[in-house]
């Protein structure tokens, strides 16, 4: 099953080593650097153009289609628009940190593209500790969120970002035990050897595990269904109701970069990362991400959303239990039947997948929830 | 009525909106598509056939808003003559009572529908903008005979696929 | 077919209860004394077969000389319906009695008149502006509002 | 429902001003909330932003110059507010309808009332959070109605097509298929309403059991319509004092049994499919012949006073007409269902946290031009 292109699988042992660049590793960097920051600008282009019109299309409209071709330009004539706006700080604002926080949201969203491994290997560094690094700073953005409903001195600001934080807080620990279940299976951390180790993609072995994890996943990045910190019928625009020009194009951004972030870490743990047949590692890896977000902008035009008490609820009373029982099982897959071939065990996850959503569902009550005054 | 499992009722709505990514948009490209409105639209401002027009100013006791001014002057063979007849579209609310209580048929509502102009003074219309001309077109609103004339409308019911028949 | 019921039948009935209060009755309405508005229409709404227990409208009428409130009452479990009217002549003072009290319904009700047409309601638990804002001149209602 | 939590924590309550900008307030509305956390345990409804006097106006214009008043009234239904009014003149002045008249009427009333429907519970699952889809899927039925709509009158949302003693004109000949081409896919639509979020897990759980309004109480505070309907009670003024010709046609009054926000969003669904009912029934039964009544041009009327009402798509709406024989009404009083189904709010919403108040107000489907006149 192992087809992935020789020539870049030596780039991944090579990117350990000293590249015999002049200026060696600073040189390297830089342009890599670039290069990274240049894809994920691009990619979100892509993402917010595929979105509109996607979205359009499920809602039987055709989305934006004036700007360029087909409406192509349309992210950029968004960019320049904004760009253009005026920057307001609300009168009472907290000037400084109101300034700080699009920046305090951005950069660790960009700093998880260091370990993403778009072909063969990371084109920054392939740390040991791969999906932990990933896991740890992708959780600084929400100290940028609550930042920035702080600094507003808005009502609906606030609400936002508290129910943000409580949100990414808590989801945080199934994702990460949803994590575990792969690690067990390949362990090792790094992202590298998780995809090499998906002979058969993890989706299949850890059937469970990825729905818990891409449950997570779309919390921790507040896409519907748990999109209530900027819940546009609520609480108006939530955390950035405030916001405007360049600092609202940061948090745009920012929306649209963890999307990209976890498209790319379902696609590597989950999907079997850059590997496929026939075409080349890097076309597959941006098939698998942009297929994840079509998922995602599908559930979005679909479903509504949920309360904060349950979606608090969930992660507690449901996922978190789910999470566990997934790694015991898969615990126990691996210590007692390691000589199995992995159909067999497929099948038996399909199965307690089953067993266990049909049977939390039934005991699992959401509703109701008023609290007496 | 409510599903048994979690999930089940998600999944058939993530169906019925995948089933509609594949309908065709229904949306009509305004500016370069063009749709027939009703023949019966109460478009734009007011078209006034001078030659019927007897000056009787039925009109102008109909109209809610008092948009319609008219000054006759009593002419030969005790007849009126209209010596001032103006609208001011920007009262206006095209409910089109004017029209459909003129006795003599002098007044018509326009067929085209884009209205905006620029200065607020442009949308006051005196007689020589309201007269009848072969460049507007009247619209069927109490006028039996020019409905006939015009283009059917265009219905979404038609445009969109029969496919649930 | 909701049942209209005759004016004359409930003002015996009213009559009996209160005796003097009924000025008038007409075909489908009964007027009444206005200090007597709360005890009947408390009367009304409780007494068996008649049990108005849906209060659909209240609109006040300004005759100039007088204003004029109507009270339509419903009971949707006799699907039948009578008018109370009532008249206040005190044009700078005017006021009656809430019935807010009995059908919620009237609360935002007898705001509007308080609001359009200065009658106050006594014993209402919010008895303010609810279209106009606070320091609003006049009520528009009014006849002798221009 | 209502679970008893202490709030252990102390903590201070803050006002927040839903509205009167806001996305779910349905126009001008305003919810001076006083909120602990998420949790509700004030509200203040404040009206007036849309105030126009139209009660006011209508008595400085003739009889017929009203009708395009009441088209301002609630726009989203502006034939029932035309049948309304123009029902309380010719009671009063004592006018028959022709027979086709009274059957056009009945058509475009039920045509109006799926129109209104639509928007109601597409706004209401947007403000659930279902990101605009239900709400497009609506629109485009609503645009078929309008088609239809603008074809007799002209115009496409405010009318002005009942006339005193009839209506303004007979339909024309591509009508009557239109419409029927509409009947027979209507349903099918219907369905597909109910595929897309009736059993859905995340809007059971948000709109069950939440917003309850007992059925004691939403007769006390004269809740109509839909509202009232919702909490269980039979009462639809077509059935229990039918006027024009309602009472020759079969249909139901679909009630709901709790009086929660589900309730109120399927007895709206519900209604859709009698009023497809009904119009087919209207279409068989249509007679030829006269669609107004001679009525002078200056109508004055008797001195009296009169009260019509019909039951408009958001509850029972009434105009209480004044004259003095001349040729204006000397007052009109309009029973606003909008503005009297607000009265239980607070009480609906006491301890809900804001994402329900949302909603629970969003159920209750207000129009502000019918709240503020």
């Amino acid at each position: 099953m192992a087809i992935y292109s020789p020539g870049l699988s030596v780039l991944s042992q090579n990117a350990a080593l000293p590249p015999d660049w002049p200026g060696g590793y600073w040189l390297h960097w830089l342009v890599f650097v670039v290069i990274i920051m240049t894809f994920v600008l691009a990619s979100i282009m892509g993402f917010i153009y595929f979105e509109r019109r996607g979205i359009g299309r499920f809602q039987v409209r055709l989305g934006p289609n004036r700007t360029g071709p087909f409406g192509i330009l349309q992210p950029v004539a968004d960019a320049i628009k904004v760009l253009l706006k005026e920057d307001i700080v609300p009168a009472k604002g907290d000037r400084i940190v109101h300034w700080l926080a699009p920046v305090v949201a951005f950069v660790p969203v960009l700093l998880i593209f260091a370990v993403v491994p778009f072909g063969g290997g990371a084109l920054l560094a392939d740390l040991n500790i791969g999906i932990l690094y990933v896991v740890a700073v992708s959780s600084v953005t929400v100290v940028g969120v609550f930042m920035a409903g702080w600094a507003s001195n808005n009502k609906y600001s606030l609400l936002g970002a508290m129910r943000d934080v409580a949100q990414v807080v808590s989801y945080e620990i199934p994702l990460l035990l949803s994590i575990v279940g792969v690690v067990l299976l390949t362990g090792s951390l790094s992202m590298i050897k998780i995809v090499a180790a998906q002979d058969l993609p993890f989706i299949l072995l850890q059937p469970l595990g990825f729905l818990i994890f891409f449950m997570a996943a779309l919390a921790e990045i507040n896409r519907t269904p748990f999109d209530l910190l900027e819940a546009e019928s609520e609480i108006v625009a939530g955390f950035h109701t405030e916001y405007s020009g360049m600092k609202f194009a940061m948090f745009y951004l920012v929306e649209y970069a963890e999307v990209l972030a976890i498209s790319a870490i379902i696609t590597t743990l989950f999907l079997g990362g850059w590997r496929g047949p026939l075409l080349p590692p890097f076309v597959w890896f941006l098939i698998k991400v942009f297929g994840v977000f079509f998922f995602i902008f599908w559930i979005r035009s679909t479903i509504p959303r949920l309360r904060i008490d349950q979606v608090m609820a969930f992660a507690w009373k449901a996922l978190l239990p789910l999470a566990l029982l997934n790694l015991v099982v898969t615990g126990i897959e691996i210590v007692a039947l390691p000589a199995i071939s992995p159909w067999v065990i497929i099948l038996i996850n399909l199965g307690v997948l089953a067993v266990l959503v049909v049977v939390w569902s039934r005991f699992f009550k959401l509703g109701g929830g008023r609290v007496a005054v | 009525m409510q599903s048994r499992f979690f999930g089940l009722g998600i999944a058939k709505g993530m169906a019925l909106t995948l089933k509609h990514l594949f309908r065709r948009p229904i949306t009509t490209q305004y500016p370069e598509e063009r749709l027939s409105t009703s023949r019966r639209i109460r478009g734009n401002e007011l078209i006034w056939n001078q030659v019927k027009c007897t000056g009787c100013a039925t009109c102008a006791k109909s109209c809610p808003q008092g948009a319609i001014e008219i000054v006759t002057l009593r002419g030969e063979e005790n007849k009126y003559i209209v010596e001032k007849f103006g609208v001011d579209s920007g009262y206006c609310i095209f409910c089109g009572l004017c029209v459909e209580a003129c006795p003599y048929d002098a007044l018509y509502l326009s067929y085209d529908y884009e209205l905006a102009r620029y200065r607020r003074r442009e949308l006051v219309k005196d007689k020589e903008a309201l007269l009848a001309s072969p460049s507007k077109r009247v619209s069927g609103y109490y006028q039996p005979e020019i409905e006939q004339t015009l283009p059917r409308q265009t219905l979404l019911l038609d445009r969109e696929k029969e496919e649930r028949e | 077919m909701t049942l209209a019921l005759s004016g004359k039948e409930i003002a015996g009935k009213l009559e009996e209860q209160f005796p003097g209060g009924i000025l008038d009755s007409g075909a489908d309405s009964v007027t009444i004394k206005s200090d007597l508005l709360l005890s009947v229409a408390s009367f009304l709404k409780d007494t068996k077969d008649l049990e108005f227990d849906y209060l659909t409208a209240i609109t006040a009428v300004d005759y100039s000389r007088y204003f004029e409130l109507v009270y339509q009452l419903t009971s949707l479990k006799h699907n039948h319906s009578l008018i109370i009217k009532t008249q206040l002549y005190d044009r700078n003072h005017a006021s009656l009695p809430s019935v807010s009290g009995l059908w919620r319904g009237a609360d935002f009700q007898e705001r509007e008149i308080y609001d359009l047409l200065g009658i106050k309601f006594d014993g209402h638990p919010n008895m303010k502006r609810i279209f106009l804002w606070e320091d609003f001149q006049g009520h528009p209602l009014r006849k002798d509002y221009l | 429902m209502a679970v008893k939590t202490e709030l252990k924590l102390k903590t201070e309550p803050f006002v927040l001003n839903i509205g009167p900008v806001h996305p779910s307030t349905h126009g001008v509305f305003r919810m001076r909330a006083t909120l602990d956390g998420e949790v509700l345990i004030d509200l203040e409804p404040v009206f007036g932003y849309l105030h126009r006097g139209i009660e006011k106006l209508a008595e400085g214009r003739t009889y017929t110059q009203v009708i395009p008043l009441t088209d301002r009234l609630d726009y989203l239904a502006s034939m029932s507010n035309n049948l309304a009014y123009v029902m309380a003149v010719e009671k009063l002045a004592g006018i028959t309808v022709p027979e086709r008249a009274e059957y056009l009427r009945v058509i475009m009333a039920e045509l109006q009332r799926i129109a209104s429907h639509l928007i109601a519970v597409g706004a209401f699952l947007n403000d659930c959070g279902a990101f605009m889809t239900p709400i497009l899927y609506m629109i485009r039925e609503r645009e078929k109605i309008l088609d239809l709509l603008e074809m007799v009158s002209g115009q496409r949302l405010t009318y002005n097509y009942m006339r005193v003693g009839g209506v303004s004109q007979d339909i024309p000949g591509e009508f009557l298929p239109a419409l029927r081409k509409f009947v027979q896919r209507m349903p099918s639509y219907i369905d597909e309403y109910d595929q897309l979020l009736a059993e859905n897990e995340i809007l059971l759980a948000r709109s069950k059991g939440v917003g309850i309004l007992p059925k004691d109480m939403a007769i006390n505070a004269s809740a109509s319509g839909p509202v009232l309907r919702a909490s269980g009670v039979k009462w639809d003024i077509r059935k229990a004092d039918p006027y024009s010709v309602y009472d020759r046609f079969q249909f139901d009054i679909p009630t709901g049994s709790v009086g929660d926000c589900y309730d109120r969003y399927r007895v709206r669904v519900q209604e859709m499919r009698q009023s497809v009912r009904i119009i087919k029934q209207v279409m068989e039964g249509l007679p030829e012949g006269e669609v107004k009544a001679e009525v002078a041009h200056f109508l004055r009327l008797p001195v009296g006073e009169t009260y019509a009402h019909i039951e408009s798509p958001r509850g029972e709406l009434g105009f209480y007409l004044v004259s003095d024989n001349s040729i204006a009404p000397y007052r009109l009083h309009i029973r606003a269902p909008s503005l009297i189904n607000l009265t239980a709010l607070r009480d609906m919403t006491l301890g809900w946290k804001v994402a329900d108040v949302i909603i629970i107000f969003g159920s209750i489907d207000i129009n502000m031009g019918e709240v503020d006149r």
